[in-house]
């Protein structure tokens, strides 16, 4: 594995200063609270201030209207906006994953349309891999392209779909041809546009009672040739590249980094024996996870697609995750409620035990992921 | 032996680059050689293992953080840390860590080295009057008997304190063996004078509550890393080996999902590790050693468990060499403070400077590794 | 109707007999009769379920612990403790446990019972002078605002404690929820006189540091052991049912180690909750509670935490029955003193009684199940 | 699962005040000193006073020297065996489960021969399952008895075998015809003499360096007819019935119960926050296990073969014992050393550090019997 203790570069670290007073502007100035799911909070306004800003599209070229900066840049820029609780679930995926791929992979047509807008902050994207049959088994993916004039007929649906009620476009896993002896043929890519016909989409309530997973319906969907990602039939090679960035970023262990501070700040400056133990503990997990994200941050930099590393940011770091509510729930003896509006600290425990269930299975379940780490090591 | 490169200062600690590399495996294969398996039966029955540690000593290893001026080798911290991981890797039978460090130590404080070995002592010492030590002892020192000196800080009547180098003759030992049998003794002390040269002004990052500890903690946590490492690649190498119901064990998911679990606590360990060597000789050293140590020392049982647990029976057994490594682990993470006295500190300190202030602080110490770092502790 | 058997001392704790299958039985039909997802789904949103309640009502469950003599069922602790486990397995969205407890307790005082539902507070009522309420509140009191009366424990100024029945019209409610979404109110108290009746000299379990609390435990420890059943049972059937890479999911060995770990937590906890019962009116009733607390507290969260696992995305929708149960075990367990305050008693008393009185300790707490157990807290 | 409480009769709870008051007496006169491996010390001197005071043999017929008492009796002084450290090691097999598989499926010959020898606490029995290519795959045995004049000729080998080098007899499975279908027949258990010839014990050191495990050799060795445990090719069904006895006991949780109080008294009774809530945790984990445990013992006492209860009981047992000494040593910050003469407490850790690898390994890794809980559980 590697892991090698990353130093991020002068001007990362200059980024780091200019992100953190934008943001505590913004604070000061009321634009946002500080949330605790920072990057499942969808706020179109503050998307398009953060980009005005110069904070989305990091990676991107300056010919799109990005800023040419190293994936340490932008790992950086993730990292203030996480532990900041900055509401940036409208661009996150779009910037995160679904731009670069459609940099490398996507007709210049399809850069040149929605790469610039992604970059200004106003143009979101959804992941569509799942599909009912098929969770963390992408290979049965079911719904199906058939070509047509100019392009491709869809039919089938996705489901699980984060924001489809919300976003402009999905990236869509689509089956296209023959799956094959190893099964992972006969898929490709395919950008959806959410406003065209031949879509509709159907919520999926969670059990908080929030609206933020969709059933999405294809019907006689078209999708034109430009919106075709990558080689046809190459899509699972593609998605697994996609999936080194969605694992290993700092969003797999900061989903709920402010619980931890104000778990710190519940207990107060005098730890009883048992606080500050099991406080030390986490912060030492935090530190060691840090180290290993920033670690893949600096692969990807290089152009390494750390596929085994990512899914052990990934496994560790939403195993942190998880742990963060169970040892804040024995250090501070209160009982969780959404509607604790007298409590602060009451009510961050509920919005976080509610979601936390998720973390570990977002983008991967933890025992595919093991799966993927034990192939790493070399088990046959 | 071994060469620090044209530029120390080079950029070793952002990536394996070729001189870590080169390091890493000419430590590898000097290691290889001569801590066999007879090498670590015998050191378990308290033989000393003086063919490895004559190999180590001409490799010049125990002097890779003594600068170049000293007469050392002048390796930075991350590479001189990878030594120790290695050291871990192969269960070294003898004090390269002690001594590695101890080095490190007096020869910033006094600007020349003495023969090793060296060791730390994290006890603490007492001075009668002037340089005449009082009547005490000092338990857990590790290899007093094999060491020709013992670093110490001395502490005066009027609650001054010093940076000691205690010889050999001014000790008597009582043995004691921690759980790997590695020699851990009983320090007798005698109101002996010190010579004018060994004791010197306490050192800056010495003056912590954990004084010289803070450096056994650091070494501690490399071997651990290097050990978890070590386990890791038995069990995998056995799980790929050892058939039952017709296929090898490292083809049932149970086994899979239970070593993925190991890399994850080993890689995480080694993180904070490499963390706290990039730490080196910064404000943030204190800080990054607590989070390596505890994060060292909790991954450390887990991973010695599952390892144990898919090497079965087999791993309980003498001849395996499974056990060399495990009882380290054990051992290591209770050694110099274990995980709940590194973790305590570490909360103390978050809850005492409040939640907001937490962040910024994890930053600068993941940003050490940006620094000026030299051979000083 | 419940009706209790000839013998309600019959030997109903020893093992699954008749009388207690035929229990378990009837229950499970009138819950799973009216307590259907739709019902679930209006509590949730803030209905009372007043049918299912009813129902329960009607077959005279929350009277199970009162004495046949004053107008009760008379059954014993385990197998009233057996109707609190079904009800958590169903998730009964009403005050069920509350108001057989509060029944037991407060008949056991003043001999007679009084219309339900009833509340217990685990707060402390104070009183101005005499009978007359100070003003004050109460956080948290379970289904005050379904209830007729909400027992408390109430301080006189002079410190001397007594059994309050506090009548509905003596308090206004703020609403509250838990996480399940079930009533958990705040209660305002006014400067009102309370009844002749109403205030009863403390009994004697109730003397304890956690007062009607220790009921509060008990009755959570035993719809949290029947949550979990049901947890199980509910990962299970999905196991089985759900497909992915050409098989159903239960037939991976990862599945069913995580699902086995989730079995003996639930073993574990079912049995914890089981000696509680049996403990009911005994000297051991107050270590067993803390046990049975803090046993199934912990075994909550990793129970819940792995069906929701094997449940996937799905386990994670409204549309699911599973949410209505996990909800329910996350706030169970941090009700009426979550498993670190209950751990820390039990804790408390074994390190102040020393390491040779535990093993005697531990054996007299399971041979409760042997001692005369009325109905009488 | 069936684990309802159990009520133990008066008759068992009397044997328990005589068994306690027995033990005292022995530690008070110097006879044993309480050890922390209780059923591993071999002690033959110890286990014939146990028989002679009536403790050894409990549910066995009077015929054959034995009590005739309950299963829930016996569980009793079990009980209070492992509570008070005795070192029951010599008699703990035979009397847990060899005595009871010659009694139920033995010879009149191999009953008449060998019972009333175990239950004066004088004969000691090993067991003869595993195989070096056979752990936890039973299925797997080839040592081989072929059909000889009036009994069988055995060749192969076994390992891990228990005290081969000090007990009397093992209880072997052997290999006597072909497995089938189902890889569960034509296996036999065989009553095998450790004095007969060829047989020869090769030790294996473990990683404290002591001497308890064995590699057991068969050369030509004969076994007479009378000697063969139940019918031919029936083995398999025998040990499964056997492991229930073997995993449900109070020795599956109870291996290091006397850390457990020697880290209360090294607390001492004003404990910090930590240390109360800690060792809270582990009591109530105990509280729990023994019910468990009783619930199962009484199940037996009905001729129920609770093979998932039992392996439900081992696996959450031997996750406690291997957790205390894991919190112990974060609680009271000791260095773990076998000569530490000075620190009971350490050397008390370090003895169980050494040995508690092999609770989550003897009598079916914690693997194979989470696979039987989950066929228990109707996973298919």
């Amino acid at each position: 594995m590697r892991f090698a203790t990353v130093a991020f570069p002068k001007d990362a670290e200059d980024l780091r200063l200019q992100v953190r007073r934008f943001l505590e502007a913004e604070k000061a100035d009321g634009r946002f609270v500080p949330h605790r799911s920072s990057w499942n909070t969808f706020d179109p306004d503050f998307s398009r201030r953060a980009a005005k800003a110069g904070y989305v599209g990091l990676t991107l070229p300056e010919a799109y209207g990005g800023h040419a900066r190293s994936s340490l840049a932008r790992f950086v820029a993730t990292e203030e906006m996480l532990a900041a609780g900055a509401p940036c679930g409208a661009h996150w995926i779009a910037d995160r994953q679904s731009a670069p791929q459609i940099l490398r992979h996507g007709t210049q047509v399809a850069r040149d349309h929605i790469i610039p807008r992604i970059c200004a902050g106003e143009c979101y994207f959804g992941i569509g891999m799942s599909e009912p049959d098929s969770g963390s088994d992408l290979a049965a993916v079911r719904s199906k392209a058939v070509r047509g004039a100019g392009g491709w007929v869809l039919n089938g649906q996705k489901i699980w779909t984060t924001n489809a009620h919300r976003v402009h476009y999905l990236l869509a896993l689509v089956r296209t041809g023959d799956a094959g002896a190893d099964r992972h043929g006969g898929l490709t890519q395919f950008i959806i546009d959410m406003a065209a016909p031949g879509i509709s989409v159907r919520p999926i309530h969670d059990l908080s009672g929030n609206h933020e997973f969709n059933e999405v319906f294809f019907t006689d969907h078209f999708v034109a040739d430009d919106f075709v990602v990558g080689e046809v039939g190459n899509g699972w090679s593609m998605v697994t590249q996609e999936l080194a960035f969605e694992r290993s970023g700092p969003d797999r262990f900061m989903s709920d980094y402010r619980l931890l501070t104000e778990l710190v700040d519940r207990i107060g400056p005098a730890p009883d024996a048992r606080q500050a133990v099991e406080t030390g503990r986490l912060v030492a997990h935090m530190g060691a996870l840090m180290a290993m994200s920033g670690s893949v941050a600096a692969l990807l930099d290089r152009d390494i697609v750390p596929n085994v590393e990512a899914a052990l940011v990934k496994d560790v770091g939403t195993a942190f995750e998880r742990d963060i509510p169970e040892v804040a729930r024995r250090l501070v003896a209160v009982e969780a409620s959404l509607d604790a509006q007298d409590d602060r600290f009451a009510e961050a425990l509920a919005d976080v035990a509610l979601r936390a269930p998720s973390f570990t299975l977002r983008g991967g379940t933890r025992e595919i992921l093991r799966g993927v780490i034990a192939r790493g090591l070399g088990l046959r | 032996m071994l060469h620090a490169p044209a530029s120390p200062q080079a950029d070793l600690q952002s990536e394996p680059n070729d001189f870590s590399a080169i390091l890493a495996e000419q430590t590898d294969r000097l290691l290889a050689q001569h801590v066999t398996p007879a090498c670590l039966k015998a050191a378990d029955g308290g033989v000393f293992p003086a063919a490895a540690w004559e190999a180590v000593s001409d490799a010049w290893l125990p002097l890779a953080l003594v600068p170049e001026a000293a007469g050392g080798v002048g390796l930075d911290a991350p590479a001189a840390a990878q030594i120790l991981r290695r050291s871990g890797y192969h269960a070294l039978p003898a004090p390269l860590a002690e001594t590695m460090l101890g080095l490190a130590v007096w020869t910033a404080a006094a600007g020349a080295a003495v023969e090793g070995p060296v060791s730390l002592a994290t006890g603490l010492l007492r001075l009668a009057s002037g340089t005449i030590l009082a009547e005490g002892t000092m338990a857990h020192v590790p290899w007093a008997g094999a060491a020709g000196h013992v670093l110490a800080i001395a502490e005066a009547p009027d609650g001054a304190r010093h940076l000691a180098l205690l010889p050999r003759a001014a000790y008597t030992i009582v043995p004691r063996r921690n759980l790997a049998n590695e020699p851990r003794e009983t320090l007798h002390i005698g109101t002996a004078p010190l010579g004018p040269d060994a004791l010197l002004p306490l050192p800056a990052p010495l003056a912590g509550p954990d004084g010289l500890m803070l450096f056994g903690a650091f070494a501690r946590a490399q071997q651990m890393a290097g050990a978890m490492e070590r386990c890791l690649d038995l069990a995998v190498a056995y799980a790929n080996e050892r058939k039952q119901f017709g296929k090898p064990i490292g083809r049932f998911q149970a086994v899979q999902q239970m070593l993925a679990v190991a890399a994850g606590e080993s890689a995480a360990a080694g993180a904070a590790a490499q963390v706290a060597a990039a730490a080196w000789n910064t404000d943030q050293f204190p800080l990054a050693v607590a989070i390596a140590k505890a994060r060292c020392g909790e991954a450390a049982g887990k991973v010695a468990e599952i390892c144990h647990q898919v090497h079965g029976a087999m791993g309980f057994t003498q001849e395996h060499v499974l056990h060399f490594i495990t009882r380290r682990l054990w051992a290591w993470r209770d050694e110099c403070g274990n995980d709940a006295h590194w973790q305590e500190r570490i909360g103390r300190m978050v809850c005492a400077q409040g939640g907001a202030a937490l962040w910024p602080r994890l930053v600068a110490l993941r940003a050490a590794a940006n620094g000026d770092r030299g051979t000083q502790p």
